[in-house]
């Protein structure tokens, strides 16, 4: 493989990840002012600005990989819909409180072994990033896992409203999985991780959360996908809308 | 009247009221009316700025924008926990805020309708919040003077942070600066009425002031910020948007115009342009959370019910 | 008064009228899909459609008066929000269908006598657009005003909704009633309608409704503004950045 | 029998069968069926193009796309209105669909991700809905057959819409072809999926044809889809998704390659992009709206006693 090569892919990787915590951040902003208690507005700003956080270093080092000179507002505010490879599960709108704890659920329990493993990287920005990153999940893990508990096991409604979220949501979680030629190429180099060892321990973490919730996971079907090649869902195009509103209505200005 | 005499006699010694000592039920009540309006308005000030968050111009500013929310969200929880000290829950509060019947501060009856207002409100409105809250980091009861020495330390940071991001603003291009002076025009006389109405039409001062809850007259505070304020408007290159002001060289001060006080009581009374988008939208979140706070609770006492019956097993 | 002058006003007052046009039809336009029976998905599309055709005409017309170059597209979609003017009213968010329903009485309520009257007006532009405008807001009188009726005195439900309508909105429509300079200058000219002209006939129609429909007026009191000086609501923004997405997103191409 | 064998002759000598004539009840329920899943498409189909209304780049293509979409929903109404003269309702209908028992054509799963598929829709979905209405138009059921001629005008009308849509992109710019191109490539395949199963597989062919509903099979309208649309295509500079496409010179056929008919079963079965999101739509449309339906049945029966009222005071 020749460097060239490389470089498109570990941008094309970068940018997922960095897509992944835009989108995600940019969904649990919506929140604020509006969550059930006032400990969940600042809790999921917190988490929201984790993901921000995590964006901001993962776009700085895909516009450095890419070397055309694109900063971070640059690759969030000026690509197009189809341009965005998050995965479809960040994207899915707020719902109810139960959809949005899920949902964080599904990514976080995800994301904590990838990025613990990522920590292993050869290419040492990436490496850096999950380390700060690793510790962030962590957080969030454990604030999805125990509101997932206290919604699955508190009341009727909210055992109802949670289960349906994990129903919903879950023909979102097999695209976490997927490796295409990218992935393949980057694992294969020791710069990616690779999704498929990590199933066991996702399985793991969200089989001894929905449990103690008493929920039930739904057995493995059909999975939607789309996201990484740029195929999202419909309310997808009206968050960017929103999001890039200031770039794309004040071109060239700075802020 | 010995305990009274006993109280004003610590209070003018500086010392601090803590929440288990003798006090006299108008300094409970007048304290509790204070900090819980001042929690209220933290929570309801989330709204105006959270409106830009989906929209913040660059990841920079989203994150800043809802780190500032967040601690404004983190005031509203110490403050409601110094007005429970004093006997009051947070229920109540909440309750009295979404029947309307509690105030919180007016200014955020403002809409934020451009970019530039996220920094009009740090520089302007938190701006205003700190000249009122220096002053109350002494103020005499204690839990409600800590609260407000955090409070002020976060709040000059978010002050700072607007006035920054104005500057970045005017530095940039002419119709940035234009928007700059725009969001000043709408927001300048809504700041000064922060301050609360003249001395002379200001009903609680003097007993504040005895009390040590106040430290100086709303019209004092109003002039501290005119002259902090007029020159950093200067600095950005803005007007004011008062032909009357103008500087007294004898005084050292900025003298201002006329405030529409008018306007004031109007939307004190409820008639703002988003008095009722604000409560509406404190409401709908309250009324959507419902299912959300019920469950923590029955999930709460389910675990302690297992907990006892465990420990009952285990005797 | 110079030609300029009346120029700049003529440009003010037709760009109010297109703002309302276009940012009503927009909110209408909303519902396409999602109204509660298929009948009003079909007749709030039509009265949409209406307000659309409106809003090309007269920006059209606006941008010939201000002779810049400037076509319809460039002034819907290229302006920003503190240069809209339309009034308050139009913008508010749909809400449930009865104050969809409330929102478009009270203005067509208004518009169809000001249209009846600008057919006299000396501008022979205003006057055809107001000919063709007075038969559309006709029928979107008798449409809403029917649904008033049935909404106010259906159930016990619809009723509360109607009458929450009603009392959300009026505070909305003393705009409708403003004078400014422009407007003075352009009725004194014999080019522009005096809304003054217009409140009896607008009070009577609405009492005549609103008793029939068993709903109360609420008292004249306190009415909001600034909407003509384009200070509007915070959904006012929300609504552009989805309006506009298309022209700041690809600037410069035809569709 | 002897019923039977008249029905039979009078479809046979292209008589329009009409609503009170004598039919058999596999007739019926086949054209229930077929027309109400008829309308039921019309309904879904508003909303992938509803999508975008609040975002169409231009005032005109605005106003096009809603009365595109009025146009739809006026076909539900007369589709519906068809299918009562069967004797069914269209609450009975609704509930149907709602509850996921009826379907509704599957291409309406799929999202419209960019403006150009607004454009993609009317040339291919409304193309191939055209292919299979146009025969239908002569079908032996006279309602149906009425509400077709009507429908298939407004659908032509809306093919030429998108086509001319699609072409003013491929002419503006390149970017602007490659969204198009993109379109096409997302929309060709669910487009000849519309056609249904291949004659080979297909359930419910040789007794409609015999009914005189259908007059091609689904292959023989295919392929004259195939065959008007790829040229179009070409006009446009685009290119098809389809490696194994080819024009037969003897046929005078574009042979086009292996359609997935996995994706087809499988987003038929609930499992496409949308599915969910479709019927929660409608769901929730349905059921905010319910208070509205139930005020006007209020309010008409209060007018009929009402003037039942009157109407005896006045004997």
């Amino acid at each position: 493989m020749t460097t060239t090569d490389q470089t498109a892919d570990l941008f094309a990787y970068t940018l997922r990840l960095a897509d992944d915590a835009a989108i995600l951040g940019q969904r649990l902003g919506e929140w604020c002012g509006h969550a059930p208690t006032l400990e969940e507005d600042i809790g999921l700003a917190n988490v929201a600005l984790d993901h921000i956080g995590q964006a901001r270093a993962l776009y700085t080092y895909a516009g450095e990989v890419e070397g055309e000179g694109r900063d971070e507002d640059q690759l969030c505010f000026l690509r197009h819909e189809r341009q965005f490879n998050n995965c479809l599960l960040v994207e899915q709108p707020n719902g109810d409180f139960a959809q949005t704890i899920l949902r964080q659920f599904f990514f976080s329990a995800f994301m904590l072994p990838l990025w613990r493993e990522l920590k292993g990287s050869k290419d040492a920005t990436l490496a850096a990033i999950a380390a700060k990153a690793e510790k962030e999940a962590a957080y969030h893990v454990r604030h999805s896992a125990e509101w997932t508990i206290r919604l699955g096991d508190g009341t009727t409604e909210s055992h109802e409203r949670a289960q349906a979220a994990v129903d919903q949501l879950w023909p979102y979680t097999g695209e976490l999985f997927e490796i295409d030629g990218v992935v393949e190429r980057l694992v294969a180099a020791g710069i990616a991780v690779d999704p498929a060892s990590l199933r066991d321990e996702w399985h793991a973490t969200l089989r001894e959360v929905l449990d103690e919730a008493t929920l039930r996971l739904p057995p493995d079907g059909w999975f939607q996908t789309g996201g990484r090649s740029g195929r999202h869902s419909e309310s997808f195009g009206h968050l960017l809308s929103q999001m890039q509103y200031m770039q794309r209505a004040w071109p060239g200005h700075k802020w | 009247a010995a305990l009274l005499a006993a109280f004003q006699a610590r209070v003018d010694a500086e010392e601090k009221i803590e929440p288990n000592d003798w006090m006299p039920e108008a300094y409970r009540k007048t304290l509790v009316r204070q900090i819980s309006q001042h929690a209220h308005s933290e929570i309801v000030g989330m709204l105006p700025e959270g409106n830009w968050i989906s929209r913040a111009p660059t990841l920079k500013r989203k994150a800043a924008l809802l780190a500032k929310v967040q601690d404004e969200g983190g005031h509203g929880l110490y403050l409601y926990s110094a007005a429970e000290t004093l006997g009051v829950s947070r229920e109540e509060l909440t309750e009295q805020l979404l029947s309307g019947k509690a105030k919180y501060s007016s200014i955020f009856n403002y809409p934020t309708l451009t970019w530039a207002d996220i920094g009009a409100i740090g520089w302007l409105v938190d701006g205003a919040a700190i000249m009122n809250q220096i002053p109350l980091c002494r103020c005499s009861f204690g839990p409600y003077s800590r609260a407000m020495i955090r409070v002020c330390k976060e709040e000059s940071f978010h002050q700072r942070q607007g006035y920054e991001l104005l500057l970045e603003m005017c530095r940039s291009s002419e119709e940035q600066k234009e928007m700059v002076q725009d969001a000043l025009n709408r927001w300048w006389w809504p700041s000064l009425m922060m301050f609360g109405p003249s001395d002379t039409d200001s009903k609680h001062s003097a007993q504040s002031m005895a009390w040590k809850i106040k430290r100086f007259t709303n019209d004092e505070l109003r002039q501290k910020f005119v002259d902090a304020t007029v020159p950093q408007a200067h600095y950005l290159g803005l007007t004011l948007p008062d032909p009357d002001l103008k500087f007294n060289e004898e005084t050292g001060h900025w003298e201002y115009g006329e405030i529409d006080w008018e306007e004031f009581s109007r939307v004190v009374a409820g008639n703002g342009p988003c008095n009722r988008e604000r409560l509406d939208a404190r409401r709908k979140a309250w009324d959507e959370g419902a299912w959300v706070r019920e469950a923590s609770l029955a999930y709460a006492e389910k675990r302690r019910n297992r907990r006892e019956a465990a420990r009952i097993a285990a005797e």
